[in-house]
């Protein structure tokens, strides 16, 4: 089949704004943890770009999309391990390996929102090991349903355009569980823990909304008007939840602030896109003002059940993800094929939203939980207290992360040139 | 009037302040610092090269007292300071011949 | 009519670059202002991310790109209020929603864009107010002059390829206005006040930069010889300002600055906006060095003047923005439909682009002056002394930026974990 | 000829990620130099996107693409300069200047590179005229030879998909002589150098990564199979590089880095570079792996054999890109045109690849060599010794990085505002 | 041979820098603090928690002076400090039993 | 028991820390300070801008040692930071009441 080289263009540039959602997302967690633990909390993610590429490649799209040689309702076998025979495919005027490169970097991003939940605590090799089992026996199967067209939830027709079950309420139950499993900090909730740099946290947001457009757009498959569409709700439901977070926090703590426009903006970021292509625009900015206000307020429930999920993965995906997706149901646009609620649709579309929401949460929370204790009883999740206090970057990664000495311009700040440290060339060893 | 200097550990400073208040003093002044002594440092690697760090962050912290107070504040932060662990600290104290406070002007005493 | 792919995709591409500019255009600024007020500095930009993209959608793209229902002119009317109506229009190959959310960010960038004159000392809540005031009555009419086929501008036959006029010396002249209309910082100007963090700067400029091929490149509706040819002035003359600024800095300071190179790059990017398809490589690149060196220049006319044009939008916004429309009537390539003074065409054209200018500059200084007088007023437009001693991001936001801790490095600055703080939830209040 | 919209929107995009690169590099080297001469460090970069920029418009397009009124197999002539008769050439359905604009990207990122060798020493004026000498004697004549159809290299066929040759080996030779010409930075190797701001080296290994996909993939300058495939492969093999750098770390000092897996992805995006659209999938993960654990353990060269190559240009990207131009002659897939040894295709076009890269290296270090002796000689190379102890920043810039001043978090680390500064106004020197 | 050390708010520091030069100071050294005592710190808020900060931000200065002119560097920095309002800190002075310039090793009043 | 508190260049602080280990001297504590003096600062450019940074970076350091070893720990840390250009410093002594080692309550020469 001949190629659509504007699709392909499009697919492409998507994926690559995709892939730099993963370091976009190094920078908004990073920024939240405190500057002994930055290292740890960006590596996650980078160390996710490394191992689930290579998942991808091997087996990831073949379970994912693969229909043959597994059980086509819910999984694929690996007759395309390795991309095999993808080389020279086509379909629907764009090459399956842009297809490959696009979805790979959806897998990316998925495994790397989980790692908000165990800032400052986990054991680096575990967390690596984790990423593929996780990948293989949580992410690949959801993605078979939802995406593959011989999935269950696809042909049960609930509405996911662009990945809020499959990515967000995903990670977001992942993160729950792993949170669960690693435990609080030590000193949780009673010691405070700031961010330490806050604008890398508006760097972050402002490189996944960047990025988001490639999620969501480029989830079209296609530069037509339904990558307009689902453009262009990317740019009101977003800020449109920033601003809702905005205005909670002014009336709640008095003051709007930058922490919560970038946790706005990811909010909304998360509900629109399940629901970017079957919104009107205006439907898509009330999602965002709904959206931005609720995940604002539920944040706060770690307090009170008293689980440590340290930079608020359910606060934000979970509780950002279930929105948008019931969102579609109620008022979802019948122009756009969702027969919603208020489109005089009856409740039918948000029963079966409901459903795959209800069977992605339960089936994430379970399987990811009973790997988490796995891990933890055979590798270990946690790393030891006096690590933790002195902190991981050092203990797990033998670096700290800033050396500012003394240049904070010249004899301002009187920092002294680093304090007797000792070279010795270790690289032959 | 006696300045007391404590050189502590800086996770100790929450305990050190909290003691502190409850035996009456009403305020300090808390600086960082890097101590050398019997604690050692750490290493770092950057591409496979050895990086030693051979100091250890502290506080320090200075409290003017009264005469009479000097003994006992110096036993509430030792106390407090303690974990009983090598680099837990120093605690000194020397004579002040006066006391300013700069909002007042009044001096000895009066001033804390 | 048929979509045409490659162009949809092309236009998608760069409204996703555009919008990343407004977080650039975050750290440009940000890392100007002092540490103590970064947040706040990026806080102006990203809500107006928030409250530009909501305008845009409820009525912005109706005022300025609908003709009925207005006054044909000067704005459009509410007919195509929410974008309703849009959602299957394609117009030249394009979806009418591809172009909407091309331009929305372009209302967002250029409210954004303001906000660094006033660096320091505005009133959260009194700017958001001021974003939707001014967006209604000086961006959209202005952009309806400009770009609606039936506007005055347009018809007139002045040249403004991407937006200088609209864009440029629109936000150069409300920030004039603003920077009146709030008064001098607190010690300024004989109080230092340097730039807190400059790799900030130049990670904006950078943004920028990228994000402004969207912004140029993208303003041909089209991936074809137009876009290249914008797309390589874009390069050739933004490094050739950054390299002008340079020269004047080293002859007249002696050392050339990374702040220099940075400033001088988006007096290039602002000058070459209006020009970029009017043009020969050779004329941008001669245009940048001219823009570059002038604005060198021009930054220092605010110490002379006495106002407080805290981050230079005048000089480098306003005055390259002017420099690059009338540089179109200078030395504009007749190839390229610009009958300019060099070119044979006579001073026409420069006649015309001078009176775009002094309109534009006219009508923005003359109505944001009014608004900021107005909120000023009634709400207040800027924060009490104490807040703007001790820092606007803890007064007005209750956050501060940093917290570097015990860890830049270990042992080395021996700085102290957080003393003594205390949490309290409050997210049931 | 008719324009194919799709490729040209592919080619714009990929144009404006690699002139991302820069400004990524510029933080990838910044973040590893110490916070007294980070400014230098990210001026080099920023100043070789102005010069080279106007050199490529002036000279450079038409000396390393033109082909008459030069030696056809060495360099071409200056037919083209000033991109004049470009502007509505297309060529195979891409506007020429499209083509010049992707090319010129490519000329600023080379020069920047080198950079990194010459670290916390090098005088800014000279660094800026050794820019255009060096592109005129030693860029564009390879370019010519490896890109242009009557090129020698490009004649033998040798396979260099995307520059590996060009940029990444050229550049690499290019460090190590002017690290030789520089000499050592007083106290290396014996005073310890650390990296201040580890943070800004992820930010710029993950704008490397993102931009590299334009690099890579616009080198199709098609967005069609080809195209693809690079872009897989710069997923997969950029990932196990990182990977395998992690691993060879974890094994020899005990600890997986951040700079580790920063160092290895650029490794890998320099390995994969000519071998993107000659392997397939699984060949790019085995080329990444292996790239990024060699890399690993060449960067520990210089300490034996004594040369101050103080970011490691050598290690990664002239060893990394000698490994990616074999290995296609190894394991390319002869499915894509690579008859390797493994597909069965003999030694001849591991011949020929080495061939090309011995010629590379040994031209680019002569000229280079020999550019850096005279440039010391006649300007002198590098700064004296006060300036390089007390700080590269202010000594040739008269900046410093940062001023956090009171700010980090209020009152806790207790900094001081700025300690009496004075300003006064040199405007109008 | 007195040393005078005074704990002033930040922004005073120029005008006590000022007045110390005016009166004929020709050094001194100054470093960063914080302060606890009357003056209140702050609150800041982070998704809706609430984090309080009880220390302000303090310049120490370190005056080496010699012992006739102790008493009056006293009244200088403190009038140059004072606002009046709570917080202006506290200046003290101990006996300092030897000083050495180290560019010379002149000691007493001849290394100041 | 004297507290000897050395103004030094902070490039020096590994010579003087190797010189004092030398000596003997077991433990010592660092912090940062900035020095006004007749050493003069610099002048930054930012936009055309001047900016006058009028102080230098400096490292203090503080050693308790016996009464005995003072004059001697002097003489090594002046000797070590000497570099002989303007701003190498000043190093001065004082007398310490009671010195106490938080580890284990020690006084005096013990805690040291
Ligand atoms: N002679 C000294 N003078 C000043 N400070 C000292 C001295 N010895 C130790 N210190 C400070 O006390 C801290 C703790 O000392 P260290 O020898 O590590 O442990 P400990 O006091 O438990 O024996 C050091 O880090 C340093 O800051
Ligand atoms: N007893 C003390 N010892 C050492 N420093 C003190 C003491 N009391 C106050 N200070 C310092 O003086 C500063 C000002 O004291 P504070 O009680 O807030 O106000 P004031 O001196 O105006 O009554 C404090 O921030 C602290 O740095
Ligand atoms: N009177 C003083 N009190 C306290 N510190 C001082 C005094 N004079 C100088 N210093 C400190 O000593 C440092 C060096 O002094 P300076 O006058 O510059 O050079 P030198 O000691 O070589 O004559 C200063 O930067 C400052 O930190």
């Amino acid at each position: 089949m001949e190629i659509d080289s504007g699709n392909t263009a499009w697919v492409l540039a998507s994926a690559a704004l995709v892939l730099l959602m993963t370091p976009g997302l190094a920078f908004f967690y990073g920024g939240m943890t405190r500057a002994k633990s930055v290292l740890n909390m960006m590596m996650m993610s980078f160390v996710s770009m490394a191992v689930a590429g290579m998942v991808w490649v091997l087996w990831g799209y073949s379970v994912a999309f693969g229909s043959e040689g597994g059980i086509p309702a819910l999984f694929g076998g690996l007759d395309a391990w390795g991309l095999v025979g993808l080389e020279t495919a086509v379909t629907d005027g764009l090459p399956d390996l842009a297809f490959a490169a696009f979805q790979a970097t959806f897998a990316i991003i998925t495994v790397a929102l989980i790692s908000g939940a165990i800032a400052d605590r986990a054991k680096f090799l575990t967390w690596v090991v984790f990423i593929p089992v996780w990948l293989t026996l949580v992410y690949l199967p959801i993605a078979h349903w939802v995406w593959n067209a011989e999935g269950w939830i696809f042909k049960l027709g609930a509405i996911d355009f662009a990945g809020g079950t499959v990515v967000h309420i995903n990670a977001g139950c992942a993160a729950l569980a792993l949170a669960l499993v690693l435990g609080k900090r030590k000193g949780w909730p009673k010691e405070p823990m700031r961010p330490h740099n806050l604008p890398f946290v508006l760097l972050g947001a402002g490189l996944l909304w960047f990025g988001w457009f490639g999620f969501n757009g480029g989830s079209a498959l296609a530069a037509n008007e339904t990558a307009s569409l689902a453009f262009l709700n990317t740019i009101v439901a977003t800020g449109a939840a920033g601003f809702g977070w905005l205005i909670v926090e002014k009336l709640r703590d008095g003051a709007a602030t930058t922490l919560g426009i970038a946790s706005g903006i990811v909010a909304g970021l998360v509900a629109i896109t399940p629901a970017a292509a079957a919104m009107t625009p205006v439907g898509a900015l009330v999602l965002g003002l709904v959206a931005g206000a609720i995940c604002a307020v539920a944040v706060g429930l770690k307090y009170k059940l008293g689980y440590d999920d340290s930079l608020d993965v359910v606060g934000v995906h979970l509780v950002g993800g279930v929105i948008g997706a019931l969102a579609i149901g109620v008022w979802g646009s019948a122009a756009f094929g969702a027969d919603s609620l208020l489109a005089g649709g009856g409740i039918e579309l948000l029963g079966k939203q409901a459903l795959a929401v209800v069977a992605t949460l339960a089936y994430s929370f379970i399987v990811t939980f009973i790997i988490g204790k796995v891990l933890d009883l055979t590798l270990g999740f946690r790393v030891d207290e006096e690590a933790e206090v002195s902190g991981i970057d050092l203990a797990e990664h033998a670096e700290t992360a800033y050396d500012f000495g003394p240049s904070t311009s010249g004899g301002r700040s009187g920092a002294p040139a680093p304090v007797s440290a000792d070279s010795k060339v270790e690289a032959d060893a | 009037m006696k300045l007391i200097t404590a050189i502590i550990k800086p996770f100790k400073l929450d305990d050190v302040k909290a003691a502190l208040e409850t035996f009456g003093v009403k305020g300090m002044t808390v600086s960082e610092a890097s101590g050398f002594g019997r604690q050692k440092g750490h290493t770092e690697v950057y591409r496979g090269a050895e990086y030693k760090v051979d100091v250890v962050p502290k506080i320090r912290l200075e409290i003017l007292v009264d005469d009479e107070d000097a003994e006992e504040v110096i036993d509430v932060v030792v106390k407090a300071a303690q974990t009983g662990k090598i680099g837990d600290g120093k605690v000194w104290s020397t004579t002040v011949d006066t006391v300013v406070r700069v909002r007042t002007g009044e001096t000895g005493a009066e001033a804390l």
